[in-house]
């Protein structure tokens, strides 16, 4: 099965580094394939944020995301610009401190999204004390809310992607995550 | 032992070269290939190599080709604008015998164009962007294990032929992760020096059989003397000499065309009954097999070429498949370049058709499918 | 008052630190671009000096200058 | 009744903006400062002509309400040659980055500065390739990094104000973005020397220089361009030792010379008595 | 008044320049091209107009496309690694749409090759050299008339499609002595201003039926912005978005491909009730007449196609000609390279013989002549 | 016993003579002042590689029985940097002319310089383009006649040695072929700085510059030459006026740093074991 | 009728010049047509010069001389290495005191070339006491030895070529070398 | 005795005006490249100095330094 995944966000969320873990998740532990891509040009400065992964146990032919069936919002910004190719009954995660769900009351009514709500930011703020871990306590909400890539994997690839000495901190943020989607 | 990762296609690419035995790289920044830059200034220094970022690319080709004469082989690697500005020194390249890899990420073209944005524009370029008459070796991959892969064998076929090789990736393949498989040992050719019988007037250009003379490095005493200008055997200048320049400059192509089945690759999926080929090359291949299928499932003969070496053209092969085939089908990033080889090729027998496409953004399948499902009901006509 | 363009201040907060005289806060509020947009806190500490105009990258900020 | 904006945005394209720059980042001041610096010299906004070549730098002319090339990388001061002799009467300004003039463009930079062509060149030096993601530039300092530096830069960086002088230029300064005031004065006697001027100003990248090297806050940036300047004068009592990590800032160069455009236009007047043939693709006959 | 000179065909060349209307010259000396500056630094100032030796071929480049945006008409002149180095230039004059002229006076090649002998080898360079998809116009003279001819037609050309234009001669033509007439007056395209309705906002790019907007000098008050970047009508860049893109480069292109018919010249001789023809441009073609003539004396039914505008390539003309033509013979002094676009328009109707000859001399009637009775005899077979 | 020929013969690939230079061009003296430079130093001809760019003085690696590259023009420079940092054990030497190395190649000069990197330049500076048939140069003196410069160039030339010491380079000298013996002597301390050296060896073309400029013999060249030499230490001594026109000679820079083939092997110790990858092509296995 | 006309000398003689004046004259004061070539590239330096000129009534297609039927030989150097493919019954005409002749008498015979000697350098330095139009005094001769064009035509073109106030001098050398030829 | 190579000499006078002590003087004859090739008029006056030897562009100059 092929699973298309978007994430959007602004510049410093470390946004593309959740999507190069997922891709890296699937496709080194999980046994899938993956592509990974991500916006670069003048839109990818300082503002908005973007990274696309697709998922198969296929091999990939055509790589990049064409209607997401998975797309996390982690600004304002991205979630308006990027919202509107999401699949009917899409999942939609989103930061719930740093968007306005009124603005999508009626998308995700129409488009009978699952809509998830993960407080990334302030999770990390608050219960890890790092901000910066904000995209991997966002990762573990994904994992939870999608299953687009096994528990297992997913700390793996963090393991494999965070600087050496910041492991632990990691993956209490995953499974802080993890926690946050009921 | 075999290693995986997820890596960038631009990153596959450095990892490709250094598995290959580059040892130097010169470069100067440009998007879509600064990647392919930043990684190599990390890896060289790790594997004993050099890597300098220069002045502009016109140094940086320069500075390649100088290096591939001091025994290590080496690389360069740009897009758009930068490819433009070594056409000079890729002629030299050629004229010289260098074995040299160039990569280039095609971007969204002419001029500064979209620096960002996917193109196979500069294929035609290729073959044809230095003065004067040469053949060329170019390969275009359309995945990151490709990237790795064509990287080490375009390393292989400048040390076999002694030229300057293309890898023409573009902007989709550069920059996607994807898993790599580093294979624990790649199977590399290595240069080999001239020998001499004892008594034996060393002639640096005096070519055996293939075309191909032995190359040294600087340094081992061969003493040779490498110019740009039309050289007679001994490597000395002789420029008004029109048999001496026709020998050379017929040589040089001779090297690649008369070599072509050893060079040209190519990958046939569904063509043995095929009467429609999809012919591609690069990333859009990826969308032409999904098409196929799909095609296939719909009862429609269709096959897929995958062309590796777009440079130099299948021919052979393509004139095979034009015995069965009625009609090919070319997806390119561009407004029609490869294609034109297609119709030389198969034009005199089948229908040829284009499906050019600018702008930046890749085919989808669903774009080859519809024209493969036209066509083919076009023949029920 | 001086005033600070908020469709094109994107929070560099070079103007807080080049005033000499501290005339300019970050507010609490975001903008539509998710930016953190300073206010004068203390505009009549203000001397009109016209630092902040100049340092101010994207042209986002007005130094009133009127005698009112 | 004035309208209550930023006094340099009337000068832009209000259709563009806000710009592409990242927040913070010292292009925008730069071009205040050059809008400040014409406003107080006597030339005249529009009669100016600006050209630039590749980069974030390179991009201000596209903002600015006027007539403008945005060219090749590198080779700006080639198109702005062939402007400028073309049409003497222009006020031609250059808008270039470090990368731009002087690392790939850095041959046309000396000739044009050697040729004393009349045309005011700001180079806004930021230490790094911001367009193209944060690569070092020829002007990065020993030491710095940059994702193509990342064991940190060896090379010993161009002083770009003293090679330009060197080059035959007749004005020639350097200042920072955190002296926009001085910066804005130099531009200004800049544009009113008839002959080449060029103006280093030592800008922030926070995006990429700031990031790779412990200064990831515009504020950050500036802060350390203010305190790690010394002016000219005093630079001339220091050691070398001393100098180390520092930027001189003042005037490098003030000795006006006849100019191309001049010396084109007097090889016209000895050999025709019609003058010069400007904008002589619009004339009927010939 | 008419006047008559006997002058070098590089000579003729700066002549034909300054009747024109060229008021602009930056070049860089390169043999075999030198003389057309050496002849502008007299020239210009003697004119109103500037010359400037600039420090290489790439300042030139775009000193002329800067001299152009002025309001002058400008030109520049080189060879072989001289025009490898204008292509980057060369793509920023097609996509801002610049009328410039660039004469190269081929010399033989690869790379620094043979630097004083003559060569049509960088006819495939002039249509494909930049990166990027776009289109050509190139005029090849073969004697010293029609260089001071095409010279100006290359102006005209520039200006009404607001091209760069290439003039692509070859040393034979550039240095040789013949008389030159100069009339006394020529018709030359002047430019035209865009001219605004009262209250119609300004869209420097927002093209007209036939895809030529009208061009304004800097200083006339249009405030145009000018990029290489892909660009919407306003001129602003826009470099992510694939219609703006695709719109911009199709119209780049259409500019030349749908005006086809206005732009190509050629000269047929003898072809009414030809079964042969021999196709030709540039010097080639003075022996291309003996040879036919004398062909002609044998009984054989050949007959002459001389092409002044190798680019774009007229193809309807020779499709006319392949309706009564079996064979087609292109005499050209490289391997093989326009012969490949008289292959892709005739080769599915006739058969497309190459006279491809390298080294530096001119074919010889007789050599012509020698193939054209071979095509002759295998028709009798 | 020895043959009875001249003693730099030898050097020479004998097949190839005599060379293509006019009867008295100044390239034959530059040669053979860089021979008796060599045989000075303590640098090993067989160790010896050249480059060399396009033009009559970038002919004469040519022949010379060693490796050499005849690369395009303006870009020996580039190419000599990857042969160097290829294999930092030869002794790379550096033909080039003033159209190669200032005019077309001034980028790269600079840059070589300001990388410091372990070079031997000498820059045959006979103020025209001989190979293409007198063309003025970035060093014509104003005034001077050239056939693109009919009426006489109007542009101040390029002071190339003080250019280069701008740039970083830690070796700099300038002679003229009437200081043959100086020249030789600069040479030897140009191949022993471990750094970038550069000599500008001032020479006559009686081809073209001689007959476009009342110096039609090589003999009148020379001693014009002579005439008008003045030794860098006079010469700090006199006006700009006097020294219109006159050719500074002596050593314009001579402090050795560090240079680019150490630090590049500096970053491979620091980071791998196995040492500089030299003649790795020729490796069996990676 | 087709004529090609080959002149060689060493630099400094102003070979090329004559080869120009002859060229001016046919075409644009004979009213015939003519083409004028030389040589370029290495061989052209300091040593040997060349030039060689084309004449017709009609108009010249291929513009090289093949092989020419008239040869001014004004060096040794220029004899020996140009006159191999003069043609049969050829007329070929030397400055004597320049060449030697023994080097070429086998060559005269057998091709029965019609041999013509203008002592040019001399009569120049000795009759005109200008060193410099030794190349018009061999024009003279060549108008005289082969009519390839006419004598106003050559007047003609000699004066539109050489520099203003030398015209005298010029006319003068032209007719010296006229009177050379028996 | 000093020795020119007539087959290298390209007759530039360079070495007679360079001498010091006036050694060599124009010879009558030409060498087959129409180039009268100097000769050591006056070689006794030679202290070998070299000068000629290294201002020789051609390489066709040898001076005899053995002690006859
Ligand atoms: C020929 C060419 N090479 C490389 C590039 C890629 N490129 C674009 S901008 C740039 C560097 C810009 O650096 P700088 O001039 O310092 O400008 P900044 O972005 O730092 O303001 C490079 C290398 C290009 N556009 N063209
Ligand atoms: C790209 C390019 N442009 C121009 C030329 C033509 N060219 C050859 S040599 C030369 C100038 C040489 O001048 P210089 O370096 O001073 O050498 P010289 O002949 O005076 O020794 C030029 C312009 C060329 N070969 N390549
Ligand atoms: S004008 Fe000066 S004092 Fe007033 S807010 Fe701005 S910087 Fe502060
Ligand atoms: S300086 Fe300008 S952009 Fe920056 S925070 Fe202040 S108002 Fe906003
Ligand atoms: S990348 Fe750097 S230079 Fe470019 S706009 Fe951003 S801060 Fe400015
Ligand atoms: S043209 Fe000048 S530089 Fe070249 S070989 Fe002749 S004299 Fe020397
Ligand atoms: S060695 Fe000295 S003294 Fe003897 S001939 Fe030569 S220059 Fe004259
Ligand atoms: S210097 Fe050499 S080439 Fe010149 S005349 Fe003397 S021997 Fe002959
Ligand atoms: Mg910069
Ligand atoms: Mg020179």
């Amino acid at each position: 099965m092929r699973q298309e995944v978007r994430i959007g966000g602004f510049g410093g969320q470390g946004v593309i580094m959740t999507g190069i873990v997922i891709g890296k998740a699937a496709s080194l532990f999980d046994g899938k394939n993956a592509v990974q891509t991500q916006s670069y040009g003048p839109e990818a400065r300082g503002g908005a944020s973007k990274t696309e992964v697709v998922i198969s146990d296929e091999p990939i032919d055509y790589p990049k995301v064409q209607a997401p069936d998975i797309f996390i919002a982690m600004s304002q910004t991205a979630l308006m610009k990027y919202k509107d190719d999401l699949k009917e009954e899409g999942i939609l995660i989103i930061d719930p401190d740093l968007v306005n769900e009124d603005d999508i009351a009626d998308f995700v009514a129409d488009k009978k999204i699952k809509l998830f709500r993960a407080p990334a930011t302030r999770t990390a703020t608050d219960v890890i004390g790092l901000r910066v871990v904000a995209n991997i306590v966002m990762m573990g909400a994904i994992v939870k809310a999608t299953g687009v890539v096994s528990v297992e994997a997913a700390k793996e690839a963090i393991l494999d992607s965070v600087p050496k000495g910041t492991e632990d901190k990691n993956i209490q943020a995953f499974e802080a995550g993890y926690g946050l989607i009921e | 032992m075999v290693e995986e990762r997820f890596v960038l296609g631009n990153e596959a690419c450095a990892l490709g070269a250094i598995a290959a035995g580059c040892r130097f790289f010169a470069g100067y920044p440009i998007t879509p290939s600064t990647e392919i830059a930043e990684n190599m200034s990390v890896l060289l220094p790790k594997n004993g190599g050099s890597f300098v970022q220069m002045e502009d690319e016109i140094a940086s080709a320069g500075a390649i080709i100088g290096a591939s004469w001091s025994g290590v082989k080496s690389m360069t690697a740009t897009s758009g604008p930068g490819i433009s500005l070594m056409q000079e020194n890729i002629g030299y390249g050629v004229i010289t015998e260098t074995p040299i890899v160039i990569i280039n990420v095609q971007r969204g073209s002419p001029s500064t164009g979209q620096p960002t944005m996917s193109s196979q524009s500069d294929m035609m370029q290729a073959r044809w962007g230095s003065h004067g008459d040469y053949e060329t070796i170019a390969l275009s991959p359309s995945s990151v294990q490709e990237f790795f892969d064509f990287t080490i064998k375009a390393f292989n076929l400048a040390e076999e032929y002694r030229v300057p090789v293309l890898v023409m990736s573009d902007e989709v393949v550069g920059h996607m992760r994807e898993k790599l498989i580093i294979p624990d040992s790649v199977d590399i050719v290595k240069r080999v020096r001239p020998e001499l019988e004892e008594g034996e007037q060393y002639l640096p250009y005096d070519a055996p059989e293939n075309g191909v003379t032995p190359m040294p490095a600087f340094g081992d005493g061969f003493n040779v003397h490498v110019t740009g200008l039309t050289h007679d055997k001994r490597g000395y200048p002789d420029t008004n000499d029109a048999e001496t320049h026709t020998d050379l400059v017929e040589r040089l192509c001779d090297k690649i065309l008369k070599n072509k089945d050893k060079i040209c690759s190519y990958k046939e999926e569904f063509c043995d009954d095929a009467e429609i080929v999809v012919v591609s090359y690069g990333s859009p291949y990826r969308s032409v097999l999904t098409a196929v299928k799909e095609a296939r499932e719909e009862g429609i003969k269709v096959g897929s070429l995958k062309i590796d070496t777009p440079w130099p053209f299948p021919d052979e092969e393509i004139s095979k498949l034009a015995e069965n085939a009625t009609d090919f089908i070319m997806p390119e990033m561009n407004l029609g370049q490869m294609v034109h080889e297609l119709e030389r090729v198969a034009g005199k027998d089948a229908n040829v058709h284009l499906i050019g496409k600018i702008g930046g953004v890749l085919h989808t399948p669903e774009e080859i499918l519809e024209k493969i499902k036209e066509v083919a009901s076009k023949k029920e006509d | 008052m001086n005033i600070i363009d908020s469709m094109l201040c994107k929070g560099c907060d070079i103007c807080i630190s080049v005033c000499p005289k501290d005339v300019y806060a970050k507010s609490k509020e975001v903008n539509s671009k998710d930016v953190y947009v300073p206010y004068p806190a203390n505009q009549e500490a203000c001397v009109k000096c016209g630092l902040c105009e100049i340092s101010c990258p994207d042209q986002a900020l007005y130094v009133d200058r009127e005698v009112e | 009744m004035a309208v209550k904006e930023n006094p340099y945005k009337k000068y832009l394209r209000e259709d563009r903006l806000p710009h592409i720059f990242c927040p913070g980042c010292g292009n925008g001041i730069v071009m205040n400062a050059f809008f400040k610096g014409l406003e107080g010299s006597d030339v005249d906004f529009d009669n100016v002509s600006m050209v630039s070549g590749i980069g974030c730098s390179s991009r201000i002319p596209g903002y600015v309400k006027c007539d403008s090339l945005h060219t090749t990388h590198g080779r700006a001061l080639s198109f702005a040659t062939g402007l400028k002799v073309g049409n003497p009467n222009q006020d031609v300004v250059v808008f270039t980055g470090d990368g731009d003039a002087a690392s790939i463009g850095g041959n046309h930079l000396i000739h044009a500065a050697r040729r004393n062509i009349d045309l005011t060149v700001i180079c806004i030096n930021n230490n790094i390739y911001g367009m193209t993601g944060g690569q070092i530039s020829p002007t990065s300092p020993k030491g710095s990094f940059g994702t193509t530096a990342p064991y940190g830069s060896r090379d010993v960086p161009f002083d770009l104000a003293s090679l330009v002088t060197a080059a035959g230029a007749s004005y020639v300064a350097r200042w920072t973005t955190a002296h926009p005031m001085q910066l804005a004065k130099a531009i200004t006697k800049g544009l009113e020397n008839k002959g080449f001027s060029f103006i280093e100003a030592v800008s922030q990248c926070p995006t990429y220089y700031g990031r790779k090297n412990k200064l990831k806050t515009p504020v950050l940036g500036m802060d350390y361009l203010k305190a790690n300047s010394v002016t000219k004068r005093r630079s001339e009592k220091m050691s070398e030792e001393e100098l180390i990590g520092k930027i001189i800032v003042g005037e490098f160069a003030n000795r006006p010379h006849k100019e191309l455009c001049d010396n084109e236009e007097d090889l016209v007047n000895e050999n025709y008595d019609g003058g010069l043939a400007i904008k002589s693709a619009f004339w009927e006959e010939f």
